[in-house]
């Protein structure tokens, strides 16, 4: 989302803080919940997102993290379980100055809205997407959700679920999305800076965030989260670096020409030569489906962004069509619409 | 024109009806027809009966494809029930639509195509112009095939491309009979076929040729019909069919609110040409989602009212189960939106290229929770124009979704419709938000109207948050008290109910009282006002009170119902009208007439009905 | 159990409320002191008030959790209007449901959670306890925290685990206010810590601490209360809430009509028990998708029942909108499904946590076109049960979708519940098709209900194709006949109406006839007999009609009706049923009396409203 | 889709042939309509299938493809729009036994019903899907469709379509499906032996069958089905053989350690040793999407089966947990459940 601002209005901006994006809504996430760390960083980049601050929208469906937009002190909209995509392509189609963040769970957005889901990437309309994964419902005290782990007991699996979760990635990938980040609720510089990288993309950006539930699902990203795991499970992606990671650094991901594997600094002759560099901008999809895919214990978990590709945005395409067709049309207002074609005068 | 002296009977009004198998061109036939009676001054209507498949298998009776036209110097208000006048191009059309042609009514047939295989895919056993079947008509059996390959011999084209021409020849048949202008039929050719000129004077040559043939014929050439112009008011005309009278309505409203037009729609028959005629004119800025679905439909327009723009969204029955939930969203974040359903016949899938009117009670109370809509509908073709307008006004101005029904015969069929002027249209005022405005909160009302204010996005000083959980009373934020949700849907059903002040009172059409009132809605109209003149014409007590406001019903309406002996209510689906009436007014008694066939009514059969409840003459 | 000599009151009937964090264990506290009432043969009721979040900030008055049970040796048919005895574990509970507290009930608070940092979280200017503000009751003030620590100090647990258990000192003094018994608490203290000897020792101990307290503070130790056993019919009992009822209503269909069950949900408040309990009885064979979204739970549910499994499909108000559609399809399949609508205070997602009678009108006619279906409502948590099955009987039986509607109230509710045997219930006959029949056509119908045969795929010589587009008659081919679909259209209809052949007449509680007949459904039954036989005693004319059966209504009704000179129709809504009475009968005239605050009728309030229609007394 | 039956019934199967699936309907598709042939080719192959003829379910939504069922002479379920995969998944739950085939379009499973069309493919539920693709809605007469490439006119885009299309395959993958195929509709051995091999695996099969619309989308794909360029630009992969094509078979597919590349035999030295070898069975989707997502002018089409790796199905866990809990509940019947639990005698 790169909206041009006038130099003066950035002068302006600079002078917001967080506490100018923060409503007078009680905060009703329970304790402990990661909601309130994503909040947080969320509130915090707005001042440096560039924009002025009546042309940022919040937009949510329904869900523990759909509350999102009563906290945040912009234009907001709570809406409908599963359809906070299609608000916001109404929103963005309607008016494509305004900056859109669509705050979304993984039941809101794959379960119920997996259609818009998929639809609003594949339109690639200039959207902030984060989707808070907590891998459950939360809201509704936790029945599983279409990321929850296959065998996972839930209120509604109680011998455990018998289905093969969504990757998140990879689903947004093969609808066409063309900016996948994945941050984590529990590293707030990270998530800002992921954040403003998705605000800076043009299309829809897409934010996986890895958040706890304490209350249903705790502890579901600790495999690659907790403090024992983090540093051995988690790669950070950044655009032309090496892929390197491991408490010690030194740790690295290589493709074998079939598939990624994880290989050790320093053994079997192998250098920070042979990693694989990170693309994000690779058109061709293969290879960030299969970044997006990593997951311990064969794999570190990937965070940051790992895609990010140019491609047109449908608002601004329509904007274009509109612009011509104003120009070539005789038809310039609704009497000459009335008039045009066969008439006769009585 | 004429070419020798003949009788020329002078007719009030006729019914053409042309049929062929889907390939046979006749919805253009019908609409070179139809420009021949504007421009002779008619008044007229027109339907096409497009087969319920694409393209089904040629010759079959389920592939016929038909296009009628009512025409006159009357006022014309249907495109008619039954046939003056049958074009049948082969033997399935003639099958078909027998039963649709007057007792005596003329048919006019190809018969180079009555041969055995065609009979038989059309379900005859016998020839029917030659076994007895149909001698109460007047056939006039032509060799259309035949004689229109003889009359472009010359040009040397290829005999398919000149088959493709029948239906040319068959025009110039109906414009002898009734004493039609080449004009418009020539310029249509001309426009047409520009880069081809052989083909333009190939179709201008079959046109005389069918002209020609029938002056020549003996049960033709001795009579023709003249069919005055009707007495139009001064103006300018053209003809529209319902769903682009709609569409032009919406635009006009959004021009006229200074509002930009957002459409969130999917496709579905009988709806789909909405879509497609706005997504013509994106020249006057209107902006387009052709969404994944209904529900990404509706819900993107309320974004997009969200956002400041005059959203609406369009669908027809089952699109509109679908939008059931975001119309609540609408109600309760008090968004203007219009939601079009343009019905046709349930349930479920029903028969989807029929038109019923059955889906009022769903566009009343199909939704959970106390959400009350504004509910209209239009009544022609034409006025499918004011109505979108209307709803979009309404809409605008007291801040709330309405849903306004049209129907499949609406939408397909065409009028003549007068061209207003859009500067003489009604304002339409929305109440914008002030910038900066410090006494704006989300849910401060308008102390008439009730309707809240509309705080765009982008607006410095308004942010503000508001979504589908229950909202306290002014400021708008999420309230679980108990005293708060009662006032709030009081608030919410009052601002519907209020509307009414702000509507025109119920028009009567006839005397102020009487023996009995025709109560009726929505696509019916034209037959109703057909058969009620008729039986005023014949001295009965009768008058009609056709509904376009529903929900809420005109203030006048219990003091009109008072005034009649009877009441009856006649409509498209088992009794929907009629039940809403009954909760509203119990101290009527409301008798009922019903017909769920994917038919029209005929003004016969309300006649017939309506002269049940009438004091028996002496 | 009694340790000094001292008054018992005998009481009839006893509303007690236990208020605290969402963290305090009042749901737990609640259930162990219904278990104790059950074991003293009281017949009782309860609901729980939860937050609308999950885990609100504790302290404040949004976080409040609540459990209200009312006991007695009389019948019990609600979970009481206002509390005889509070227990706020702090001062937000305390706060919270004052309003809900008798003139003069008691109180009983922590007194050492009355911090000043508390008391302002909670929104207090200052301290109840120590103002004059609670001058009025019966105010316990029980130092709880410091003396649940005393009473363990000896076993060395950790502090914050002893707070944890603060809700069984407060037990034990209701246990000594109500002379219960230890046994059903211990009870679950050994199995529920059975790997902790320690705790269960711990939480003994604070029971008996909590009661020895009560014993030794005068305002309490010189009055106990006794409610003695209820006259129940000899049985095995149960305490049960709706949620649990109703889907165990319909695994006793599966059985009694031998079809498996299959499920096809999505989870939403306050519904998702349902599901929830089914999937943990998959030893009874219950298949169950927890599906995508609502559309996908009821269209799944349509496939299972085609392949011949007894389908369902459990919602609330916005998800039965979304579910319109696919309702149309099971209609014109005529293939049978319930689909249960626990109804939440709408509009829109509205107060989701709340209860309302307001999704009537959308179960009756949101769908598109001529759509009917067979709607029934249960009227307490234990008989959802009974309409579970009825709702399963009826749909088999006459191969029809029906709506059952329950709502929050009853669904999270609990009641005492007498066991019945399966085999004792009445019979569920489905009408399957036999193989090789080669009478069988798709749409031949059983003459007297007019139902269509269940052909399961799989089953030999019965291969057919059905759909959602119009169907003829007998062979259910794709028909677009306009006298078909009329006729279908009729068919549909008449057999749902016939269902009325096959319904209980309705009831009526009290005298035949009288001066006021009031008629209620659904939820609200409980609060409209205990004032009806509040008023009857009183002498008053009045008599209740509780209608379970909606579409069609049971044949009776008018004859009931005629009887009374005034009939009151009371809601939780803005007036929904009574709208369909009045399109139904409309020669009566029909009182209403509507709240709409997410909250239940008082029997109060009721019995004021129904005295103002009742002649003066003179 | 592996249903065993026994050797008599197999013996009872021979005797069947494509007349026991005719059903009485006349076929109302428009002359020339692809769905003619794929309609012939499916009734040829159902003999074939080894599975009993009443044990066959064609479930359909609505599109003119969705009419399918009614002309083959099986159990069959005509849907609503969109809808036709939850229909096929209850059918397919109740009975395993079935063979539960599904007819949609790419209106029908891409529009309406994207979401039932992801979620069926991540349960894996075992049922034959064929997606007529036509890219365009062909019953509501020519409106864009989300497989309809940018920039077409169409009754509902007339300057041109401003979006992205989805890639089926890549769709499909990206949502976990573990078969996916693509035949066309001018092919018919291709397209019997492609359903065929659907019918036989185990888990949700994805066909995407190229069909032509001859009335709103005539020659959309001419690009690679027509006489003159269907030699060039078709590649048939078939599992464990080299990836080879072209008229004269000497053009072959090769990875460059990032992309695709389509390479001439014999030029630079390269012979067929040095060409990809289809590998359908590959877990890691990465290779699969390029191979779905290849298209004119740059690569051949890839026809064939594509996808096809083994994965549990939902239904047959279901069962599983269900026989599992029957052995172990002491709930065996209605009474058992309702006297469970704390009851008590009065
Ligand atoms: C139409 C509809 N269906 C179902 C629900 C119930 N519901 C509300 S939120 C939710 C799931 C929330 O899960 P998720 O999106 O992951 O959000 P979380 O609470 O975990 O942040 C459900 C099923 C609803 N409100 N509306
Ligand atoms: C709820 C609903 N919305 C819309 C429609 C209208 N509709 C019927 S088929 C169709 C699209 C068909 O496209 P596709 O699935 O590609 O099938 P095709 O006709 O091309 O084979 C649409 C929009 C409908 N019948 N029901
Ligand atoms: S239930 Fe879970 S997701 Fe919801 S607020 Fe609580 S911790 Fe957060
Ligand atoms: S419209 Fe197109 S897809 Fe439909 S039947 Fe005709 S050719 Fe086939
Ligand atoms: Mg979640
Ligand atoms: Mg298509």
């Amino acid at each position: 989302m790169a909206i041009p601002v006038s130099e003066s209005e950035v002068a302006n901006q600079i002078k917001l803080t967080k506490d100018d994006f923060v409503s007078d809504q009680m905060v009703k996430w329970c304790p402990g919940c990661g909601d309130h760390a994503i909040l947080s960083s969320f509130q915090k980049i707005l001042p440096e997102a560039g924009v002025k601050k009546e042309n940022v929208v919040v937009v949510s469906g329904i869900g523990c993290s759909s509350r999102f937009p009563y906290y945040v002190k912009t234009y907001g909209f709570h809406g409908i379980h599963g359809r906070a995509a299609a608000l916001a392509s109404g929103i963005k189609i309607s008016n494509p100055e305004l900056m859109v963040w669509m705050i979304t769970g993984d039941g809101d957005s794959l379960a119920i809205g997996g259609n818009h889901f998929i639809h609003v990437l594949r339109r690639n309309l200039d959207i902030n997407i984060m989707l808070f994964n907590n891998k459950i419902y939360g809201l509704t005290k936790g029945q599983y959700s279409p990321t929850t782990p296959t065998g996972h007991k839930t209120k509604s699996s109680p011998q455990g679920t018998i289905e093969h979760p969504f990757n998140v990635g990879e689903l947004a990938i093969g609808a066409q999305g063309t900016f996948f980040a994945r941050a984590v609720d529990t590293n707030p510089k990270m998530m800002s800076a992921v954040m403003l990288e998705a605000a800076q993309h043009k299309g829809t950006s897409l934010i996986e965030i890895m958040q706890n539930c304490v209350i249903f699902n705790d502890k579901i990203h600790a495999d690659f989260t907790s403090r024992e795991t983090r540093d051995e499970y988690q790669i950070h992606l950044e655009h032309g670096k090496p892929m390197i990671f491991g408490k010690n650094n030194n740790k690295g991901i290589v493709f074998n020409g079939n598939k990624l594997e994880v290989v050790t600094l320093g053994e079997n002759g192998i250098t920070e030569k042979d990693l694989l560099v990170h693309d994000k901008t690779q058109w061709e999809a293969g290879m960030h489906v299969l970044l997006a895919n990593m997951k311990p214990p064969h794999y570190p978990r990937a965070v940051g962004v790992i895609r990010a590709i140019e491609d047109f945005t449908y608002e601004e395409k329509l904007d274009q069509m509109i612009e011509s067709e104003k120009q070539h049309s005789k038809i310039k207002t609704t009497d000459d619409l009335l008039n045009s074609g066969k008439t006769w005068d009585i | 024109m004429t070419s020798k002296e003949q009788k020329v009977v002078e007719l009030e009004h006729v019914v053409v009806r042309f049929a062929g198998d889907s390939g046979d061109g006749m919805q253009l036939t019908g609409s070179l027809f139809s420009d021949a009676a504007a421009i002779a001054g008619n008044d007229f209507a027109t339907f096409p009966d497009y087969p319920a498949e694409i393209r089904a298998p040629q010759g079959t009776v389920s592939g016929v494809s038909g296009f009628q036209i009512h025409f006159g110097q009357k006022e014309i208000h249907t495109s008619g029930d039954l046939a003056d006048v049958l074009v049948a191009m082969n033997p399935a059309p003639l099958k078909k639509n027998l039963m649709w042609v007057k007792p005596s009514g003329t048919i006019i047939v190809d018969t180079d195509t009555f041969t055995e295989k065609a009979l038989s895919k059309a379900g005859y056993d016998s020839n029917p112009l030659e076994d007895d079947s149909l001698k109460d008509y007047n056939l006039i059996k032509a060799p259309i095939s035949t004689m229109t390959k003889t009359s472009v011999e010359d040009l040397g084209l290829d005999n398919k491309m000149i088959l493709k021409s029948r239906n040319m020849f068959a025009l110039g048949i109906m414009f002898f009979i009734f004493n039609r202008d080449f004009a418009s039929a020539d310029e249509f050719f001309e426009a047409k076929f520009k880069s081809n000129p052989l083909v333009v004077e190939s179709n201008k040559k079959i046109l005389r040729a069918g002209y020609n043939f029938a002056d020549s014929v003996e049960a033709l050439s001795r009579i023709t019909y003249s069919v005055e112009p009707a007495e139009l008011a001064k103006g300018k005309y053209r003809n529209i069919t319902g769903n682009v009278a709609t569409a032009w309505g919406f635009i006009a409203a959004a021009e006229r609110s200074g509002r930009p037009l957002f459409l969130g729609s999917y496709p579905i028959t009988p709806a789909s040409e909405i879509l497609q005629e706005l997504s013509k004119h994106k020249s006057l800025g209107i902006k387009i989602l052709q969404a994944e679905d209904e529900i990404a439909g509706i819900v993107s327009a309320v974004g997009a009212s969200f956002a400041g723009s005059f959203a609406i969204t369009t669908t027809s029955g089952p699109g509109l189960s679908l939008k059931s939930e975001a119309i609540g969203l609408a109600v309760m974040t008090e968004l203007p939106i219009v939601i079009v359903d343009v019905q046709r016949a349930g349930p479920s899938t029903g028969m989807p290229t029929k038109s019923e009117q059955s889906d009022l009670l769903q566009a009343l109370f199909g939704r959970n929770g106390e959400a009350p809509c504004i509910v209209i509908a239009a009544s022609s073709s034409a006025n499918c124009f004011y109505y979108a307008y209307e709803a979009s006004k309404l809409a605008m101005e007291h801040m709330t979704p309405v849903i306004l029904l049209t129907d499949g015969y609406l939408a397909n069929g065409s009028e003549v419709f007068k061209i207003p002027q859009v500067a003489e249209l009604a304002e339409i005022n929305p109440p914008l938000a002030k910038p900066n405005d410090e006494n704006y909160f989300p849910y401060r009302r308008d102390p008439e109207r009730l309707n809240r204010f509309w705080a765009i996005p982008g607006t410095e000083g308004l942010r503000h948050r508001i979504g589908g959980l229950e909202k306290e009373d002014v400021y708008g934020n999420v309230s679980h008290d108990p005293l708060n949700h009662q006032l709030m849907c009081e608030l919410r059903a009052e601002k519907v109910a209020r509307v009414a002040d702000y509507i025109k009172p119920q028009e009567i059409i006839g005397d102020e009282s009487g023996d009995l009132l025709v109560v009726s809605w929505g696509g019916t109209y034209g037959v109703m006002i057909e058969a009620v003149q008729e039986m005023q014409q014949a001295g009965k007590k009768i008058s009609l009170a056709h509904f376009h406001h529903i929900n809420p019903l005109p203030k006048n309406t219990e003091e009109i119902f008072k005034r009649f002996k009877k009441i009856i209510v006649p409509e498209l689906n088992l009794g929907q009208f009629v039940l809403y009436l009954r909760m509203q007014y119990q101290q009527f008694t409301f008798h009922q007439y019903n017909k769920v066939q994917g038919l029209p009514f005929m003004v016969q059969e309300l006649v017939d009905k309506f002269n049940q409840l009438l004091p028996e003459e002496d």
